[in-house]
């Protein structure tokens, strides 16, 4: 029933798996700063935990080809792919990500607290806590008659967190228009996915829940997007949740300052030649969805992008520190 | 309660009182439903619903699975969207399943939106002992819930407050955490203190959240309560008043936020001070409103003193269980104690 | 690879059964002392929740048969048919289950709360509290090259929590001898399974651990001490965790008190019509294991236990209120 | 520290104290084990079980699915067969996804037994801001633990105290909360207040838990501190002496038991009282130690006073969240302002 992205969906996809790549690399940069030569978390313009995303962008972007600003998606720690495909304010998000006081939250919420009610995105620090929210929206949504389904993403570490069991066997009882995607980057921090979990695949467990489990191999955007694509027209029809566990990985350590040592010799090596990026741009070119000039130009145009925002950001003010003070309650 | 609300009178159970504020709600929003473990058929184990699933069905009177951290983060994110749900946990005994959605979720994401997106969502549970339903049936775990910031928390001593109250968290913006005290509910299997059943108006109306209430007035000590213990105060204040001593009983109806100036104003007036909790007493609500006095500088006719569950478990048996709660005869020994003692402050 | 049970199984299985009806018959007539005409939880010499396993017998010698004083029980807030079964020192159980002095705690527990060490049997009230401390105690088994599995005994209802989920998949990770046992009694309080539960039977959901699942029908002793006697054996083995659903019947209310008005009319006079104990006493006359005297025998010989039992307890004191204060920590 | 324990003089952070002390336990004793997420190979996030992995292997250094309530909840059913495990809650800001199996199943199991079923577990977790981390991983929750009977709740403040009471807490045959201050732990990547890194003997002992301790003794005022607040509390003393205020530090060191008798012993002493806390200052445990010293009516020379983290979820912009932090000059204005308050009780 799903069909594979016409061109200029796929263009999109590259376009924001680029500026998710940019982003990211803008922002350790940024990271580093004041952090050399002694490495301390609290120090530079953004102290704190960092946790990357590189390499699980084609994720973000083929389930998010899919979705509507009124759809409404919840993330982990590690949101930046997801917020940039939903298509979160990215200036405010920056902004946010330095604690300034043009943040979507005035400085409050920081990398791991991104919300942005415009495109109905959220994310949060706790392994596993969007879920049961994300449900509870679908259910909102479906209660209203509104349009609009609801998608969590999570790690596949989460998988194993007691909300993810509750929440689809909700949503499986409830029927709701609820699609659960499992990005699985081998990893929860140090542990591998095999000394956590007692199944190879998280699909095989849409079978306590009745519904539809979905795994997609390669890391690979295009299939991602039709599987997604599956998922989640049948969210929209009324055909109840779905689970999908997509095979990704991390080219970054857990969070910036993580040296990694878990990680089998060569490991790293070997997920930099399967990098997403060449490979889709590759896949692109020779598809002949878009010249090698045309995906110059998005990739330029990411990196002003960014650069743009990075200087906006860092040039933005911090809120006066009263304001701490505020916001605790509507 | 104002003249002008008492259209009819009828006594009303706290449980009644709830469900009506809550079905009130329900007619006038149809963002207001309601879900939790047995809300359906069986209108609550505590009758926080009754009558609801008859008029409203299942789709607004949601019976959900034995999953609270589910359920609880699925009303919290269906409040985000705009739904205002009235979400029932069992026993208060049951957080540490789901507090994570409710302390780090629910209570944070106005804060993390930057004020941007509310979650009006309201908590009800059931607190209290008394019955003998052992230790993991019997907590109180008020302070576990008013420590952490972002959520209200509250418990109403009567139906009259319970049903304005109601009303008013449903319609705050914010996550209410509604406590009611088992031995204050009205539910005949329980048996339930007299003084909780009271005049209840018809009308829609609201208590408002945050204000601690002047239960009975007097003038020589300051008796401060919560819930169930607002009873044993105002037991012991009719009996001391027989002696001669006019004890003040302030009902504190609010942890989160906490009227300090209510009791503070009570306090500069009588100059004596006991707080009486049911719940444990460390770390509980006694110290916190102690010290806001201390702080305040307020001079004592004599130390401030309180009674509260002991730091131990919930036990079984009757005799023991009835030794740890408070009641009205220790209120009263301990105020005719405070006032018989020196000045030593 | 598991075998029926042999007479003198057959003989020990129906006398727990008809123990432990007896013994809930004793225990639902003391209750109701002092709550007539007015039932109040607060009155009578056994106040607070009672929850009978009335019908749920089969469950608890079908398993227990097969386990030593070393293997370790969990149960839940329904846990007198288990606590019989395993072995509970019966005089300590009924004088904590009237909260006195010889009592199991000496009072500080009551029903919910029968923890018997030399038998290694436990029982909490919190729904699902139960599995992870008993894979903990498999673990500790395993760890110390000691004898002795870990059986965890819950609700239907409790499947739906999320400690079922992270304790199957950490018992699956680590291989532990673990076996989960789930009693379907159709309710949890008034919430039929259907409503609560997104699969017919929680035995599929053994695939999500990649352990062995299995469903016993029709509430049968002889079927369930089958299933069970298979996969004890196993974990004993080192062949890992399994989960089995029975499907059994409560033939009373919640707990005592229970108007049970959410069961569809007629409900309640076909369970009894199927009462296991009147239909496991016929098998065992028609297949000559017993003659109906011998049977007779056990029953008056339960009888005249439980009565025993019940003047005990209620002759017991009650320790002194003081010790409430004591035994928070040891 | 005793002088006859000083054999080699080492300096330690709490993490290497931390990591000593269970490896000296492991050693000893085949039943003292460790769970967690990140225990094993990475030694864990926070640094506790350095090298444990490579000299016990992964049967004894287990790293966990992250479920929480798991293997948290394993640990304490391991604990009541007699082993004594040693399992790391990441953060402490977890604990809303497993407390169930903590406070109501390993607090309790004492209780519900009678005594005779014992819980040797210690479950240590991290807490603390004060480096961004953003509101889900910069809280104290202190009191959220100590209000609950059955936890001994303890935290050190600097590595001989670390080593000492964690040795302690792995022969407790009770449960024992263990807390580490991040600003305090010793990771480079962290930053720690350099007070904490003091010598630690490399001989096996115990520090006990629920004793206070006199880190600075004083005449003026007491100041009461926990864990990362003790430091602000020696700094501003180190300042206030060149300013002839002569103040007396206690560290808490346990909330649960709380040594209530040596800060009594203190304030009777000097006569003021400033309590300092890290966690958020309603229901936290400077009130239950200002109502201590209230109720037990001793008399001050100027009102109690306490500085705590206001009750607002910890911001992430790091000028937000070190404006509402406590630290040694607000100690220090707070206690010159004390020393200069009129005796008003
Ligand atoms: C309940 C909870 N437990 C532990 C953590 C600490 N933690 C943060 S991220 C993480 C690993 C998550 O792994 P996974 O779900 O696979 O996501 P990934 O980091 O690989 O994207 C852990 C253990 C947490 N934030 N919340
Ligand atoms: C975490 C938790 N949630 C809710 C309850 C209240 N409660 C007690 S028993 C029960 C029903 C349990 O159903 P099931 O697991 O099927 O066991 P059954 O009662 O049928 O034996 C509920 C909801 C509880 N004790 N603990
Ligand atoms: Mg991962
Ligand atoms: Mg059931």
């Amino acid at each position: 029933m799903s069909r594979k992205p016409d061109i200029q969906t796929m263009l999109w996809m590259y376009k924001h798996m680029v500026l998710s790549r940019r982003y990211e690399e803008a922002l350790a940069e940024a990271y580093l700063e004041g952090k050399q030569p002694l490495f301390n978390m609290a120090n530079g313009p953004l102290p704190g935990e960092m946790h990357l995303s590189n390499g699980q962008e084609p994720c973000a972007v083929g389930v998010c080809a899919h979705l509507l600003d009124h759809d409404v998606v919840t993330a982990t720690h590690r949101p930046h792919h997801i917020a940039i495909a939903k298509g979160v304010n990215l200036r405010a998000m920056t902004a946010e990500i330095f604690g300034k006081q043009t943040g979507l939250a005035g400085g409050r919420g920081g990398h791991m607290h991104l919300i942005d009610p415009a495109v109905n995105f959220a994310c949060t620090g706790i392994v596993g806590e969007g879920l049961a929210p994300a449900a509870g929206a679908a259910l909102a949504r479906k209660m209203r008659g509104e349009d609009g389904i609801a998608v969590a993403f999570i790690g596949e570490g989460a998988a194993n967190q007691g909300a993810f069991h509750e929440t689809l066997n909700l949503a499986a009882v409830w029927n709701l228009p609820f699609v659960c995607v499992i990005e699985d980057n081998s990893y929860g921090i140090s542990v591998p996915k095999g000394a956590a979990t007692s199944v190879l695949h998280n699909d095989v467990r849409a079978a306590s829940y009745g519904i539809r489990g979905y795994h997609v191999e390669g890391n690979d955007p295009l299939r991602i997007y039709e599987v997604a694509g599956e998922a989640i027209e049948r969210a929209r029809a009324g055909k109840g949740p779905s689970l999908i566990e997509i095979e990704t990985y991390r080219l970054a350590g857990h969070f910036m300052g993580d040296a990694e040592s878990y990680r089998p010799a060569g490991e790293k090596d070997a997920l930099f030649a399967r990098d997403p990026i060449p490979k889709f741009r590759q896949e692109l070119v020779d598809a002949g969805a878009a010249s090698s000039d045309d995906l110059l130009w998005i990739e330029e145009d990411a990196k002003s992008c960014v650069a743009e925002l990075i200087d906006f950001a860092k040039a933005e003010a911090y809120a006066p520190v009263q304001e701490a003070l505020e916001k605790v309650f509507v | 309660m104002m003249a002008a609300e008492k259209k009819r009178i009828r006594k009303l159970t706290i449980a009644k009182a709830m469900s009506e504020a809550i079905d009130q709600a329900m007619t006038s929003n149809p963002d207001v439903f309601v879900m939790g473990e047995d809300v359906g058929k069986l209108g609550g184990v505590f009758g926080t619903t009754t009558g609801l699933f008859d008029k409203y069905g299942p789709d607004r009177v949601r019976d959900t699975p034995i999953s609270e951290t589910g359920f609880i983060g699925a009303a919290a994110g269906a409040a985000v969207m705009g739904m205002r749900p009235v979400v029932e946990l069992m026993f208060i005994d049951f957080f540490g399943v789901c507090m994570d959605v409710i302390y780090n979720f629910a209570a944070k994401n106005s804060y993390f939106s930057g004020g941007r997106q509310a979650v009006p969502m309201v908590l009800m549970t059931s607190a209290g002992g008394g019955y003998s339903d052992g230790g993991q049936h019997s907590q109180c775990l008020y302070t576990t819930f008013a420590h952490l910031p972002g959520l209200k928390v509250v418990m109403p001593s009567n139906a009259y407050d319970a049903k304005g109250m109601m009303t008013a968290a449903i319609n705050d913006d914010n996550p209410v955490i509604f406590i009611f005290h088992k031995s204050l509910q009205g539910m005949g299997w329980l048996g339930t203190a007299k003084g909780a059943i009271v005049d209840v108006p018809e009308t829609v109306y609201e208590v408002p959240l945050g204000k601690a209430n002047i239960s009975r007035e007097g003038s020589d000590i300051t008796v401060v309560g919560f819930g169930n213990t607002v009873h044993h105060a105002l037991d012991a204040a009719r009996d001391l008043a027989l002696e001669g001593i006019s004890a003040e009983v302030v009902d504190l109806r609010s942890l989160a936020p906490l009227d300090r100036e209510t009791v503070l104003a009570s306090v500069r007036k009588t100059g004596r001070l006991l707080a009486v909790d049911d719940d444990h007493l460390s770390y509980g609500w006694t110290g916190e409103v102690i010290a806001s006095v201390a702080e305040a500088g307020i001079a004592l006719k004599c130390p401030a003193r309180r009674i509260a569950y002991p730091d131990v478990p919930v036990p079984f048996a009757r005799p023991m269980e009835q030794f740890l709660l408070p009641n009205a005869e220790k209120v009263k020994a301990a105020v005719l104690s405070l006032m018989n003692s020196v000045v030593s402050v």
